[in-house]
Parts: C-alpha cells; structure tokens; sequence
C-alpha cells in the first residue's frame, strides 16, 4: 500500500467503523435473504467499502450525494440510520422511506443523500441539480455523483459530464468500476479502457484510484472535493474495486466469474483486512478497538435486523399519498 | 386601461415576474441567453426568454444540447432549493430525456414517502401549423398525463399563459407546461401585475346549453368558432377549456355534460389512448345517465405530422370538425347528417 | 399429445424458430448472453434469451448499457435488411432511448413516404407484482399505443406468447412486445411447430352475454376469475382479450357490446390516458347505442407503483375490482351494490 | 495548403462539380426563402462543402450516411437527385420522400442515404445500425454518421461511439465543428475543446481535420473508411469548417457572430475557391472546365428550382399512407 496522508485518530476510527458497518449490513442482508423475508431487489455493496467510505468521511452533512442501485454503502457512509435503512429493505413502516422505495430508492434528503437509483446512471444528473443549486444559492456544498462501470455508458452519464464542466458545476464523479454490469465484464463493455479519459476529454481532472485501499480514495476525494468548494469544477475518480456478491440477491450464480476469483478477492483485497493491518502495523489502532468496533456494528445491525423483522407494514392510506404535494 | 400581449409575451412576463418575486427561481435552456461562447453579442434568445438574462444576469443560463443532463439537473435543482423553469424546445425533444421527468421527476417524491419535493417547470412547445414535419409538431401532452407525479399545463390564451406559467413556477410538483407554437403570435388581454391561474380549474370559455364541447390548447379557438357556427343554426354550445390536463378539473365537464347531455371533445393530439378519449371515458363512466346521445371525440388521426402544408393543414382537427362532431351527437342533426 | 410451456419459454421458442427461419433475425440487448468480456462462462442471461447465442453465436448480442444506442441500432439495422430483435430489460427504461422509439423508430417510414420498413422487435417486460418499486414495475403501453407507427402487443398466454412474438418478428413495422414479469412462469399448451397468431385479432376468452369485460395482458387471467365468480351469481361475462393494443381489433369489442350491452375494462395500467379509457371512448362513440349502462375502467391508481408488498398488492388491479365493476354496470346489481 | 494525394482527374472533376452543386443549391434556396415558398425549416450547408464531399466522394453508393437537420449537402454528396431534393423542400408532389419530409427529413434508402434528421444526434445510432447490418450480412458496406458539434454533446452520440467500439462496427463519424450550435458558441458548450479526443478516450482512433481543404477531409476520411471497410473498427474525424449563414433560415440576424466574420470566411476560408485556386495553380483543371461545371450546375438549380415551383401539391389521399407497412 502506498503512503496517504494520515487521517487523526477519531477520523481513522469513523473510517474503520464506517466500512465495517457496511460490510456487516450486506453481509446480513446476504444471509437473511434467502428466508423470503426481504421483498425485490437488492444489490450488495461489499468488497466496494473503502470507495463510499473514502469518499464520503470527507464530505460534510451539508453535501449531497446521489447514488446507484448499489446504493447501501453510500447511504451508510453519508449518515443515513442503518435501522431505517433495514426497515425500508424489508419494506416496513417506519423505513427511511415509508416503504415505498425499498433498496433500490432508498433516500434521506436531510443528509443529502439524494436517493439510490434504479436507473443505471439515472442519478448523476440530479448531483448537477444540486451542484447548481449550491452555486446559485451561494454556498460551499459539494455535490458526488456515484455510478458504475456498466452506468457510466450512459448517455446521461456523458451529459453530466458535458454540463458540469460547461457550468463549472463543484461536483465530483466517482466511478466504480466493479469490474461487471450485471454479468457482462468491462473488459468487453468498455473495451478494457478506463472512464478517466472521458472526463479527461472534456477537459475534467480525473484519476484512476485503487478502490481497495480506503486512504487512498480518501486523499483523491479530498482533493476532488476541495477543488468544488472552492469554485474549481468538477473531477472523475475512476475507482476499481470488485464486488464481493453477485450482481443482485437470488439473481445470478456467478458463473461468469474465474473461478477463485472472489475467494482470492476476499483473501488478499478486501479494504476492512488491508486497512486493519496497516492500522495494527502502523499502531493507528489496537485490537482490542477494531473488536470493539466490530462487536458494536454488530449488535447494531442485529438490531436493526430485529427491528425490521418484527415491524409492521405501512398502512394501506399511503397507497396515494405523497404522489404530490397538492393535487 | 386593458393592455394587450401576445401569449409568447405573456409567458415572458410571468418569468420575470416571477423571477423578481423569488430568488430561487432560475431559467436555463439551449439559447435561453443565447450567444454564449461566440464573439457577438449576447442575447440571440429565441421565444420567452428573450431578453431575460439582462434582468437576471445569474439566474438565466445557456445550455449545451445535454437535456438528459439539464432536465435531470432540474429536478436535482428543485429537490435542493431551487425552482427551476428548464426550456425543453420543442416538446418532441422529451424524447432524449424522458427518463429524466418519467423516472425521475414524477416518481422522486413517491418513492421518499414525501422526503423530497420537485418544484420544477419545464417548458414545452407543441403543436402542428409551422410546417415543422413529424419531429418538431407533435402535441404529446397525453403522454404525460398518463404519468402519476407530473402535472400537465395548457394555457389557451395569453393571460391564462402568464397566470398559469406563475401557477406552475409557485407550485411545488413538477409541472410540464404546454405552449403552443401557433398560440405565441395571438393576442389578448392581459393584465400587468402578478397573478395566478390555479391549476386545475377548468374555464368555460362561452356558456351554452345544447352541447358541451370540452377543447384543449389551439382547439379551444377553433371551438369558439365552430360555436359561432352553430349558434346561427340554433344549437347552443358550452366550450369548456380544462386549462390543465393533470389535475383535470373533471367536475366542471361532469356540470356541463349534465346540463348538456350532449359531449364532444376537440384535441390536437392523436386519436389513440389521448385527452380526448380520457375525457370521454370519464363522462361515460360517471355521466352516462346524463348522455343523450354518443360521445364524439375530434382529434389529428392515427398518423405522423406530414410536413407539406397541404398535408399539414388537413392534418391538424379545426372548427369544421368539430362543427360536423356536435351535429352528429344531437339526435335531431345527426339525422340530417345521415340523411345529407 | 399436447406439450405445457411456461411464457418464458414460448417467447424463447419463438425467438429460436424465427431465427432458424430467417437468417436476417439477429438478438441483442444487455447480457442477451450473458458473461461476455468476463473470465467465467458464458451464459448468464436472463429471460427468453437464455441458451440462444449457442445454436445462432453470430446473430445474438451482448451491448453495453447503452439504449439509445442499441435501440437506434435496431432501427438502423431494421431499415438495412435485418430483422432486430432488441431488449429493453424493463419497459422502464424505455425512457433512456425514447427518442430513438418515438421519433426514429416510429416515424422514419412515413416520413420517406414509405421509402423506409422498419422490421423491427423491441422486446419489454413490464408490470408490477415483483418488488421491483416505481422504477421497475411501470406498464407503460398506453404511452407507446399513443404513438402512430408502433405496433402493441401484449400477450396474456404462453401460447399468443410464442405466436406473437413470431408475427411480431416477421411483421413489417416497429412492433414494441410487451412480457408481464409476472406471467413468466405461468404455463400452458404451447405447439411445437412454428405458428403465427396475427396481429391485431382479439381473441374471446370466455363467451358470454351479460357483459363484456376487455382484459390487458396479466388482467386477463384476472378477468377469467372474475368471471367465475360472477358466474355463479348468474352473470355470465365475456372475456376479450384484445391481443394488441395497435392495432386493436375493436370490432370484436363492439359486436361483443352490442351482444352483451355491458362494458368493463380491465388494464394493469394507471388511468389517466390509458387503454382502458380508450377502449371505454370508442364504444361510447361509436356503440353508445347498444350501452345498457356505464362503462367501467378497472385500472390501477393514479399513482407510481409503491415497492412494499402490502401497497404493491393493493396497488394493483385484480379480479375482486372487476367483479365490482361488471356488477356496478349491471343496473340489477348496480342497485343491489347501493343498497349494500 | 498541406499536400495531399492528388485524385484523378475524373475524381477532381467529381469533387469540385459536388463542392459546387452544393453551395448553388444552398444559396439559391437562400434567396428564394424569403418569397415565401419554401415551408418549414432550412439549415444551410454553405460553407462546409468540403466535409461532405471529401467524405462522401470515397463512398460507394451501397455505403451508409445518417445525416443532420443541416443535410442538403450530405444528401447531395450521397448521389440525391438534386431535382427531386428542391421538390422535398418545397413539399411538392415527386418530392424524394413525397412532400412529408421536407428539408429535415430528406432521405433517400436507395443511395444509402438514411435521412436527415430533426433530433440533434438522433441519427448517430442508425449508423450503428447499418454499420451492424453490413457486418451481419458479411458484406463489406460503411457507414459514415454525421453529427454537429452541438449535437456531440449529446448522450446518443456518446453512447453510440461506445457501442461501435465494443462492436467493433464498419463505422466512421463524421463531427462537423461548426462553431455554433444555433447561437451557442462551441467555445462555450465544448469549453473549447476538440470533440476527437472524447473518442480516443474509448480507443477509436481520431483526427482533427481542416474542414475548408476537401482533400484533407478526403484523405482523412479514405483512411477511416479502409480501415472500417477491412474489419479495422470505427474511426472518427473532427472537422472545422464554419457555416456562411445563420443557424436557419428566416430565424437567425447572426448578431452572435464577430463582426466581418462571415466575410472573412467567404473571402479566406471558401473551399470551393480554395480548391479552384490550387486546381489551376497545379493545373489539374482549366479555368475554361470550372466555368462549364459552374454553368452546369446553375442550369441545374435553376431547373430543379423551376420543377419544384410548378410542381403540384401531394394529394390529399397521401396523408394517411405509409403510417405503417401494414395495419
Ligand atoms: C438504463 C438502465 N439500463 C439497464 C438497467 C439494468 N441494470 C441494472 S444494474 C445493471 C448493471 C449496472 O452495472 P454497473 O453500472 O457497473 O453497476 P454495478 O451493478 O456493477 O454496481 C443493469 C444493466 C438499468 N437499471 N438501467
Ligand atoms: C435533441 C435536440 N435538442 C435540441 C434541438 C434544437 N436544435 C436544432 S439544431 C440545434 C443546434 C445544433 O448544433 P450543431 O449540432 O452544432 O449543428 P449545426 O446547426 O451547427 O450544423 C439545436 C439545439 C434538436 N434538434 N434536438
Ligand atoms: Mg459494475
Ligand atoms: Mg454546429
């Protein structure tokens, strides 16, 4: 692992715990899912960790997101409460969104977190809104918009791009380059190349990141966001990391993967273990923090997964609520 | 002390109006500056927001032809504070961002139980007679209508347009606002403070008691002439203009069709699953007792706008239509119809 | 000697057939195999196209994520000597390549005056009942049946399954196929040889002379229990299931009305400028005089489809609606529902 | 001038007659557009001759164009009957497409010539689709699409540039860097930018062309169409050549444009007359030839001009036929 500035303790232990969080949520929703409980469809983030956590520990309440399909990492990472989030998977009352949206639409405009989307690359153009927004309004909030290999093939993807740096938009793209769209590999749906170069194109600063390595994405986002907020348009992190789950729960088998490639994944690139030992190493943290840590999330996710399992539904009268404001 | 504007001017006037009123509101478009990035000067703008930016010079913005990018941008815009009026062109352009007001206008408030609010205008022209072929004079509007979580606008006259435009920038849904190409030259009167035209309150343009013809946009002048007509053979009819499609102010055509018996509905879009079949479904499922003959819907045929204007010109429903519509539904006519 | 198939896998048949038939059908759309440019194996696809690319590996295609593109390419091949078929995934998504439908596809023959053909198939799953929330569980035919130059269809058996989508491939014109998510899974007698079933012939369901219920695609099964249960009060209704939407054979529609004086239709869609509301329209234009009582739209609300299974199940559509509906027509019951 | 390779003398008659068939076809509609006559919307060519006859004279009339709102000279270069193109614009009856197209939608199937188009880019995808048809069917046909340097910008010609590449398609685009998109400078929408490295970001090889000299855009465009014809996969050629007129006829007084700027161009950047000149400097045509192709030509213009001035309406009859093949 290459060297990147070091974050204070405090920042080091949101970081681990904010990845560990995430990591913990799929992990459990990955088990509960086969018991029938949880409705629809819903696409696990792990392996991915360290690229909402990078990004968003440098972000403030203030700034907004908008995000994918994939979308629980970043809602964890921006702050959103993990039990809402469950209760909204389960499609219970009381969900962050009623459950109504469920994984696919989860959203919390008081934290900015402008919504997962279930349209491939349907959000990034809501992060130029809301970076507009910043600027006519005057004040210094960031916008990220996250996408995915397969996503940023979009034409409304490329659009983005397009007005962000015509408008100077203070946003920052961040591909995750997972290595897949579903089961279709990048090596084929973008040639083997790199997302950078379009930005690049355009005239957009753009960096490859290692995905993996969460301090890594940290300084590139750092750098990113303090170029927006302080009026110098937007950036493209083009982040690798490979999910750890298949493209979407009860959905595929993974046989277009290489054989052993999660299980080596999972030995030798998974961000919580690469940045645990760099932290033990380096004494950032001891042992007995990290299981502290690990112990907590866990319990909060054992509640939250209680919680979900033994709420109730949303009453029948929300069927035609909130279609608008005033009809 | 009346005061005459034309619709386009009346639209213009309810953006600066409106733009004077609240500061979150912001306008941008393909050339709604007009001129950006070139050696001349500024202010190429074509339509409404001519001369815009002068008043607003940070509010007003150009945009490059990216509407996937703008239109989404609005909505992120109006969910964050803003209350932006995005300029589509033409109406026919929905096509390269219909994700955009489909997916994610119209469904972001539902989807957050209520989280989110998408205050947001985009503007549309529409409408067949410029000699414009098939991708620049549809009329659509029914498309959206369909659609749970938009709002759908269709001012008739110039102070119905400056009404309606303050209506929709004020209200807190995503409202798609319908402007016919052939209206903006038309003139009427139009007062000069601030005022709103509520959504979803239908306006009966000329009171009558033989037969109710519900009009939409350009038809409802051809509605009003087809009534002159008639009258001079002693039918007498109601011309209501529903002035917004979605909410339709349905109660107001109920009212009319009870006092009427008789419906036909005149719409410039084509034929199959639009206003005009909405409409009459509707009255033949909560009117029908009131109904003393068929419902007759005049509408553009089942068919692409055809760019030559002999074409064109038989393409686009008018008075004459509707005129034949109203007599084939009242009994007595639609005898003579037949016989003639 | 009869044989049982899922739809799934009629529609899978008949891609297989059509391409053994004709070697100008080519396949394409996202993972339409599956697991190109990856490590693994080939094949991850989902749906009808599964297995396909192993009998015709040169005619079946994976793409990027790129509708408008792909989408366009359909079109562009289709007016160039191929037979497309492409897949949408989610009729959802035909908001990203909704120009590329509505004003390529759509137009581009009557544009040339018939200089262009445009066989093409866009293949598009649809409806609620999955979980999938308001982004993935859309109807949507009523906004493609607004648009002249497409071609509807929508089969509510896995046996029109395979015979439509045979029509459809060798049809001259933009078809838009639509497959209900939910019906899937449902089987029935399929014919092994190839077979076409034509577009634009409804087919009657269920016979019957009180009342005539026209159902769409999945509330077509739904309309058969409804009737069932009418039945058994003494109403006997007649299912028709129209088949296509565009072309929609309304003449069996309205000899059925006029047999039956009844109207109910049944459509998974939201109402406002729906199927359901068409087909209401034109029989109270055009039979109004064999109507014994209102029509009745049975359709889903005038809201986004909801992801939570309780509201999702409420949300939707089904035979209880349409029980009520035939009965509220029916001026006995209609009475008796009053009293109720 | 740089050197290029010289074409035959057949070929250099072809060239400087199309360059010429072109400008007189569009400054005769220029001064007849005021009588009132022609319907509609027009969008001038003059000015970028060059593009579209360098292009289209290394095509075979079997290859493919997608075309833009500003068609006449694609459609011309593409071998379309220029009477029956005058007929098109003033939507008479023997129009190409039956008076229904009009300027915006002058196509011709029977040269290869898929149609002008009203949406900005909503060509780019058909061209893929022909390109995919020539490859399916084993022929060796290309496709060439041409797109403004607004519609660039927009989210189908990216995704198409995509798809070509993963496809590997028999395809070559053609961006016409005009310097405005209606009164929007490129300056601004492309903050300056070259579209040729947006494709070179993908891996399809580009070039920046100077769009007044015809034989560069030829020699440009003979490489990429070799290299499409053989199985070498999409190109894409980025050409500067501005307009003489405004965005549309009747629409635009130009006061975007910099002071002389038109004239400048007419009398510096004129690739007819930059060809002419070089033609009799090196002397592979005779002043006495050019003036018998320029005769020619106003003969042809004149007749076409003429026929579709006389020419009677479509019948009536017409308007509803070829909604559909069969319904
Ligand atoms: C416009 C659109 N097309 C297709 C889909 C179906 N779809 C859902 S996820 C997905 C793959 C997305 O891949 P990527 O962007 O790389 O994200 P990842 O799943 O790898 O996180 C596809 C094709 C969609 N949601 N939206
Ligand atoms: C999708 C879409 N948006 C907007 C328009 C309106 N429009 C017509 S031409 C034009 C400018 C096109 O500029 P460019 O592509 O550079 O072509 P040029 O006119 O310079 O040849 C615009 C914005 C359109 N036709 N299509
Ligand atoms: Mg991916
Ligand atoms: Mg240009």
């Amino acid at each position: 692992m290459p060297d990147h500035p070091r974050p204070d303790r405090a920042e080091l232990i949101d970081i681990y715990r904010t990845m560990r969080t995430i990591r913990e949520f799929e992990e459990r929703v990955h088990t509960e899912f086969p018991g029938g409980e949880i409705p629809g469809a819903v696409h696990l983030y792990a392996g991915q960790e360290a690229v909402a956590t990078g990004v968003c520990t440098v972000l403030t309440g203030d700034d907004y997101i908008a995000s994918t399909h994939r979308g629980h990492g970043h809602a964890i990472a921006k702050g959103c409460d993990v039990t809402a989030m469950m209760l909204e998977i389960y499609g219970r009352a009381g969900g962050l969104c009623g459950g109504k949206g469920g994984s696919m639409h989860i959203a919390d405009f008081g934290r900015g977190m402008l919504g997962a989307n279930g349209v491939a690359a349907g959000g990034v153009p809501l992060s130029c809104g809301s970076a507009l927004s910043a600027k006519v309004r005057g004040t210094d909030q960031v916008s990220v918009a996250f996408v995915g290999d397969g996503g940023a093939n979009q034409g409304a993807f490329a659009e983005s791009l397009v007005l962000a740096a015509v408008w100077q938009l203070p946003i920052v793209f961040v591909v995750e380059d997972n290595g897949y769209a579903q089961a279709t590999g990048t090596r084929f749906h973008l040639g083997g190349k790199d997302i950078a170069p379009r930005a690049e194109a355009l005239g957009i600063p753009a960096a490859v990141v290692d995905g993996y390595d969460v301090l890594a994405v940290r300084e590139a986002a750092a750098g990113a966001v303090q170029r927006a907020r302080s009026g110098g348009g937007p950036t493209l992190l083009d982040c690798k990391a490979h999910r750890f789950f298949g493209h979407m729960e009860g959905w595929d088998q993974q046989a277009y993967r290489a054989e052993g490639e999660v299980d080596r994944l999972r030995a030798e690139q998974d961000c919580l273990q690469l940045f645990a030992i760099r932290a033990l190493e380096d004494e950032w943290l001891t042992t007995a923090e990290i299981a502290e840590i690990d112990a907590a999330v866990r319990a909060l996710i054992d509640h939250a997964v209680e919680e979900a399992k033994s709420a109730k539904d949303p009453d029948i009268s929300e069927l035609l609520t909130d279609v608008y404001v005033t009809y | 002390m009346t005061r005459v504007l034309s619709y386009l001017q009346a639209v213009g006037e309810a953006l600066r109006q409106e733009m004077q009123h609240d500061p979150s509101v912001v306008v941008f478009g393909e050339d709604n500056i007009g001129g950006t990035g070139c050696d001349g000067r500024l202010g190429n703008a074509w339509g409404p927001t001519q001369g815009l930016h002068e008043h607003f010079p940070d509010r007003v913005f150009d945009t490059p032809i990216t509407e996937a990018a703008f239109v989404g941008a609005a909505v992120g815009a109006a969910a964050t504070g803003l209350r932006p009026v995005a300029d589509l062109l033409f109406v026919d352009f929905a096509g390269v961002c219909f994700d955009q007001i489909l997916n994610q206008a119209a469904k972001l408030r539902y989807m957050t139980a209520g989280k989110a609010r998408v205050p947001l205008v985009l503007r549309a022209m529409y409408g067949a007679g410029m000699r414009r072929g098939a991708q620049h004079s549809q009329v659509l509007y029914p498309i959206f209508a369909h659609v749970p979580g938009l709002k759908v606008v269709l001012p008739a006259t110039p102070a119905d347009a400056k009404g309606l435009m303050a209506a929709a920038i004020r209200d807190d849904d995503p409202v798609i606002f319908f402007e016919h190409k052939m209206l903006y030259f038309s003139h009427g009167e139009v007062p000069e403070p601030p005022y709103v035209v509520p959504l979803g309150q239908a306006r009966i343009a000329r009171p009558g008691r033989d037969c109710t013809i519900v009009a939409l946009g350009r038809m409802v002048a051809e509605a009003e002439k087809a009534a002159d007509v008639l009258a001079a053979e002693g039918i007498e009819c109601e011309v209501v203009d529903p002035r917004t499609i979605s909410p339709l102010d349905i109660e107001t055509i109920y009212d009319s069709v009870r006092r009427t018996g008789h419906l036909v509905v005149a719409d410039e879009a084509t034929p199959r699953c639009g206003v005009a079949g909405d409409i009459a479904a509707l009255v033949a499922e909560h009117a029908f007792h009131a109904l003393r003959g068929p419902v007759r819907t005049v509408t553009a045929p089942h068919a692409p706008v055809p760019f030559t204007p002999a074409l064109e010109d038989a393409y686009t429903p008018g008075a004459d239509q509707i005129v034949t519509a109203v007599r084939a539904t009242i009994p007595a006519f639609a005898g003579q119809e037949r016989a003639s």
